[in-house]
């Protein structure tokens, strides 16, 4: 498992605020970033986790619609051999759904941590020093959104 | 390879009877029976002039439903209810995309069940008889309002149906609205619709075009804005187009808003051909709004008095709904009436605020740059250049999701809540430029006690959601402000 | 004869015991009780103090309704819901009366109903313990909001209640609010709740007092109302007070409402003692409101930005409900949001607008002409000096229905929408201040292509209401603006 | 008959500024005009009239409660001898009430015109020369509103 952080937008979803604020937290706290952007389908997130050997993907999801986006991904990783750790965050589900329940989904299909749109970027960050077990810069803990 | 030039006649005729065979209503759109549809149009209905002549900011609010009686309806009582001076025909996302099939299936199920399963109207579905009944069932000036890379049968369509103002523009609707659409090809297929509108205007029928200032909606600094205003004017004025509303989105500090307009006017009159009629448009406030209509009110009362200062030719104006989406007829003629009301009450007083000829003059020389970088690029051709600057990133718009776009540029908000630039990318400035905004910003880490960097951006993003300009450290926590509705607070709205 | 003297403690206990036995409830405002009760409050309901130490103009709605647990249910919402900083206690019109027979009748129906049948809380009736419930159940400091001429018994009852902050005074709630009361009978009256306060403020208990700056609330010069801030305030130090907070009517002239409260805090600080502190309050629009929801949102902004750009201790908001009489509590709670909206996105901007130093200039030298003149004709004292003022008309209020006053005054805004003097009576200005008004006046009058005269006062009147700030002819005219619900649109707005 | 104009507020209504403005229309034009203000009662009308020799009464009402108010004006008028003529102007009814039923309404309690409150004070002016058959100073008739 290498270290590079896969980052991207899935699906139609074209709400690139959050991502670019989430490449800026990484890429300041010393990993190595690949942000696919906006509208990235399943199959380029496998692709861009094989080349790059990803410690990580991220994937993020705006719209709503991150239930359809994602089925199927974690079999593709699996397929690819790839066994980076995946974070999903952002709006998971339409309208005022019970978080937990739409945790526990996106953790049965495979993520392995599951934010809110709520969710500080250095929240994010001090996860994958942890899960990718590796000194990076440090990083001050200003709480941050990253809901868009 | 894209050129900056105009097209043959015979070319532009070649093309759009290719288009017209892509779609069965692209058949109605004859050249000369649209010549003669909108020489027998009032002129009360002549885009061009009534926003050219007007004495006071004329509000256009945004509008679109699936189906045409619908349609009728709501522009109708968006001029009587709202007081809206100029309408809008706002068209749906497969449109946008080219899919007319599946506009087609929605205007079919719409008319079927009566729900409305576009959020739009499908005017290429229409054809060219219904945009034209529409046209004649209303008393204003209707433009089209859209967001389509590829608008070129589209435009065909509504021109040929009445429509006298097209908005959009090669980098406008592709840097903000799509991520492979590659600028290059988005440039020609503008290209034709610019053309098509100097064929039109070689006519008598001075359609009016609308790059969209926006851009991304979120904190986009006013020189990038007015440099891709800049470089869409001179592409659509070598096609033909000689009526052009330059476009600007409310950033929410004053000054800056109100020497961003004038700054674009400047620019926009010192470049473009002097037979161009140029005009202003101020978008209310494109960003996340706070999900409460009396905050959203506050929201656009500031952007009406805004508009009391700088008096743009046009204001878009926003709906207290518009955190939830698509706002109700009533909270859009709601969102009139409040800057209605705003510009009314200002726009005799005479009131002159201190540091906008400063500021302006700031944006101007960044505008300047960006602008003369580009067409360098391309050896004097806006169009190759704009291409090449985009692709080093001297040309550059924050939040782009296109990957025609470096989208390296950061904006945040100085100690005062002017846009600044944060990180630059290679963003083609002055280094005295540079240097104004990182002092700003300076200040800012200062009086936050904190250091400069990207949490400033996603506080900002946050901010006027969470009922602040700035978004300081320890405001906007996720502690709900009074009347929030709940759910997170959206950062970002679409684009138009 | 009435005289600026401090009434001697013992008449102080004296009436109050006389006072407490016009209503069973007297009997339970005992001082030494009271003073134990606001001892043991929270510094966060102490009013002076909130008020005093504010870094941000503080937001107070208007409301009261009959019933105790409704008015708790109502001010808990307007603090949770409408983010209110400082809370009122609007009083009946019975009470405002001394009609405590009539009041209770309303009471025990609204009961007895569920109905309202009160335009306010009768606070007399409920009584000691039910203020301290009420003062209790809340977590902001809360006022005494009313209009009452002879409002002793009030203030022994609501002191002894709880309340902080008591609004009114001898001329802002006699000369707007009555026809036959004499006004040195309501000076005494008034040297009466000023003494009471002055004693609590001797125990530590600084009861902060409000007069009424707005006054007939339609068009009030700038200078006319800062006079009779001044002058309410000289009678209430007298009498021991120490916190005063010194209001002003928005007129929607952007200039002239920052200079004016500039001009109100500069005298108030001037003419006032020491040891007094002195705040400001602005009052969005007093006058007659758009009938219309969305337009008066816009008003409302209009008065947000102003507040924003002025920077008052506090400003009382208005709802978008307005045109209607009593709003719900969502409309009382949407106004504070809006108005809140436009404070915090533009309090940080660095706004300096021009012309503002030279309008307060005029407004401070018209109103210390007005003050001395008052003080000068009661040889020094100025409650003598008041009331011979009034008689003589050397000091007016526009529009004031009290026989007091000669109201023959007239205003009308000039060519930049700022409240100028039409007709002045008596008024005792320099001639050089009547020259620049009339000056103002004539540019209008040229602007508009007729004479100078009271039709401009009429049409001025209703303007806002109509969507404008000037009453320009062949504006206004009866066709009905969009939103418009129909019926007549009302230029007149009860004061508070 | 006299020339003299009284003119007031009827009721306990403190709406002033219709009245203000009525007096100085009326004042500029020429007339005589005696303004009892606003919460006039009908002995105060009536007295006013008497004492000095009234051309016309002019009734305000802006709040709504002019039908009970003005019951019995004229009988007293009659008793006392004034043959003034009797205008009344304003809101002249709660809610949105048919205005026709309300103008007859006050015509057949004796009023000799019945304004409404969008009037042209020149209207009223206008009005009181014909029935006055007075020369006075010509005015000019811009639209005024008296709605308040």
């Amino acid at each position: 498992m290498g270290q590079t952080v896969i980052l991207g937008v899935i699906g139609s979803d074209a709400h690139v605020v959050g991502i670019t604020i989430i490449e800026q937290a990484l890429t300041a706290a010393g990993f190595d970033v690949e942000n696919l952007g906006v509208q990235t389908s399943r199959a380029e997130f496998v692709s861009a986790a094989e080349a790059h050997d990803a410690g990580a993907v991220l994937v993020s999801s705006l719209y709503g619609h991150a239930r359809q986006d994602c089925r199927g991904l974690h079999e593709r990783l699996a397929e690819a051999d790839c066994d980076a750790v995946t974070y999903i965050g952002g709006n998971l589900a339409v309208g005022q759904d019970d978080w937990s329940e739409t945790a526990e989904h996106f953790r049965e299909l495979g993520f392995d941590r599951v934010f809110d749109a709520e969710t500080d970027p250095s929240a994010v960050v001090a996860a994958l020093e942890r899960d990718l077990d590796t000194t990076v810069t440090e990083t001050a803990t200003d709480r941050v959104r990253v809901d868009s | 390879m894209v050129r900056d030039e105009r097209i043959p006649g015979d070319q532009l005729r070649e093309t759009a009877d290719e288009l017209r065979d892509r779609w069965p209503t692209g058949a109605d759109a004859d050249f000369e029976a649209a010549v003669e549809f909108h020489d027998s149009l009032p002129p009360s209905k002549r885009f061009a002039d009534v926003l050219e002549s007007a004495d006071r900011p004329l509000l256009q609010p945004r509008a679109g439903v699936p189906r045409l009686d619908d349609q009728v309806d709501l522009l109708r009582y968006l001029e009587s209810e709202g007081g809206a001076d100029l309408l809008p025909t706002t068209i749906d996302s497969y449109t946008r995309d080219n899919e007319y099939g599946k506009a087609q299936q929605g205007l079919d199920d719409a008319r079927e069940s009566g729900e409305d399963t576009l959020n739009g109207f499908p005017a290429v579905n229409h054809g060219v008889d219904a945009c034209r009944d529409l046209v004649r069932s209303v008393d204003a000036p209707v433009e089209v309002r859209h967001g389509t890379p590829d608008a070129r049968l589209l435009a065909v369509v509504t021109l040929a149906g009445g429509f006298e103002s097209f908005e959009g523009g090669p980098i406008s609707y592709n840097i903000p609205y799509t991520k492979e659409h590659d600028l290059a090809e988005t440039i020609e297929h503008w290209q034709f619709v610019d053309r098509l509108c100097g064929a039109y205007t070689e006519r008598g029928v001075r359609i009016n075009r609308e790059p969209f200032g926006p851009l991304t909606g979120t904190l986009v600094p006013p020189a990038i804005a007015i440099a891709v205003m800049i470089l869409e004017g001179l592409l659509a004025t070598t096609q033909g187009v000689r009526s052009l509303t330059l476009g600007y989105g409310q950033v929410g500090n004053v000054v800056q808003d109100v020497a961003a307009l004038r700054a674009l006017r400047g620019l926009g009159e010192a470049y473009l051909p002097d037979d161009t009629v140029v005009t202003t448009v101020f978008h209310e406030w494109m960003g996340g709004f706070p999900p409460d209509e009396a905050r959203a009110s506050g929201v656009i009362g500031l952007g009406g008095a805004t508009a009391a200062l700088a008096r743009p030719d046009k204001v878009i104006t926003k709906s207290p709904q518009e955190f939830q989406g698509v706002p109700t007829r009533e909270a859009n003629a709601s969102g009139l009436r409040t800057t209605r009301q705003l510009i009314d009450m200002m726009v005799e007083q005479d009131i002159v605020v201190d540091g906008i000829d400063r500021e302006r003059e700031l944006i101007e020389r960044t505008a300047r740059s960006l602008v003369e970088t580009a067409i360098a690029r391309g050896d004097g051709d806006a169009a190759r250049g704009t291409v090449a600057a985009f692709e080093s990133g001297e040309l550059d718009v924050p939040f782009a999701p296109s990957d025609s776009a470096a989208a390296a540029v950061l904006p945040a908000r100085d100690d005062d809540g002017r846009v600044r630039v944060l990180e630059w990318g290679n963003l083609a400035v002055p280094d005295d430029v540079r240097e104004i905004h990182e002092t700003r910003l300076d200040e800012r880490a200062r009086t936050e006690g904190r250091s400069r960097s990207f949490r400033m951006v996603a506080d900002d993003v946050d901010a006027i959601s969470d009922g602040k300009l700035i978004g300081r450290p320890g405001t906007g926590d996720g502690t709900d402000a009074p009347g929030d509705t709940g759910g997170p607070a959206g950062g970002e709205s679409d684009a138009d």
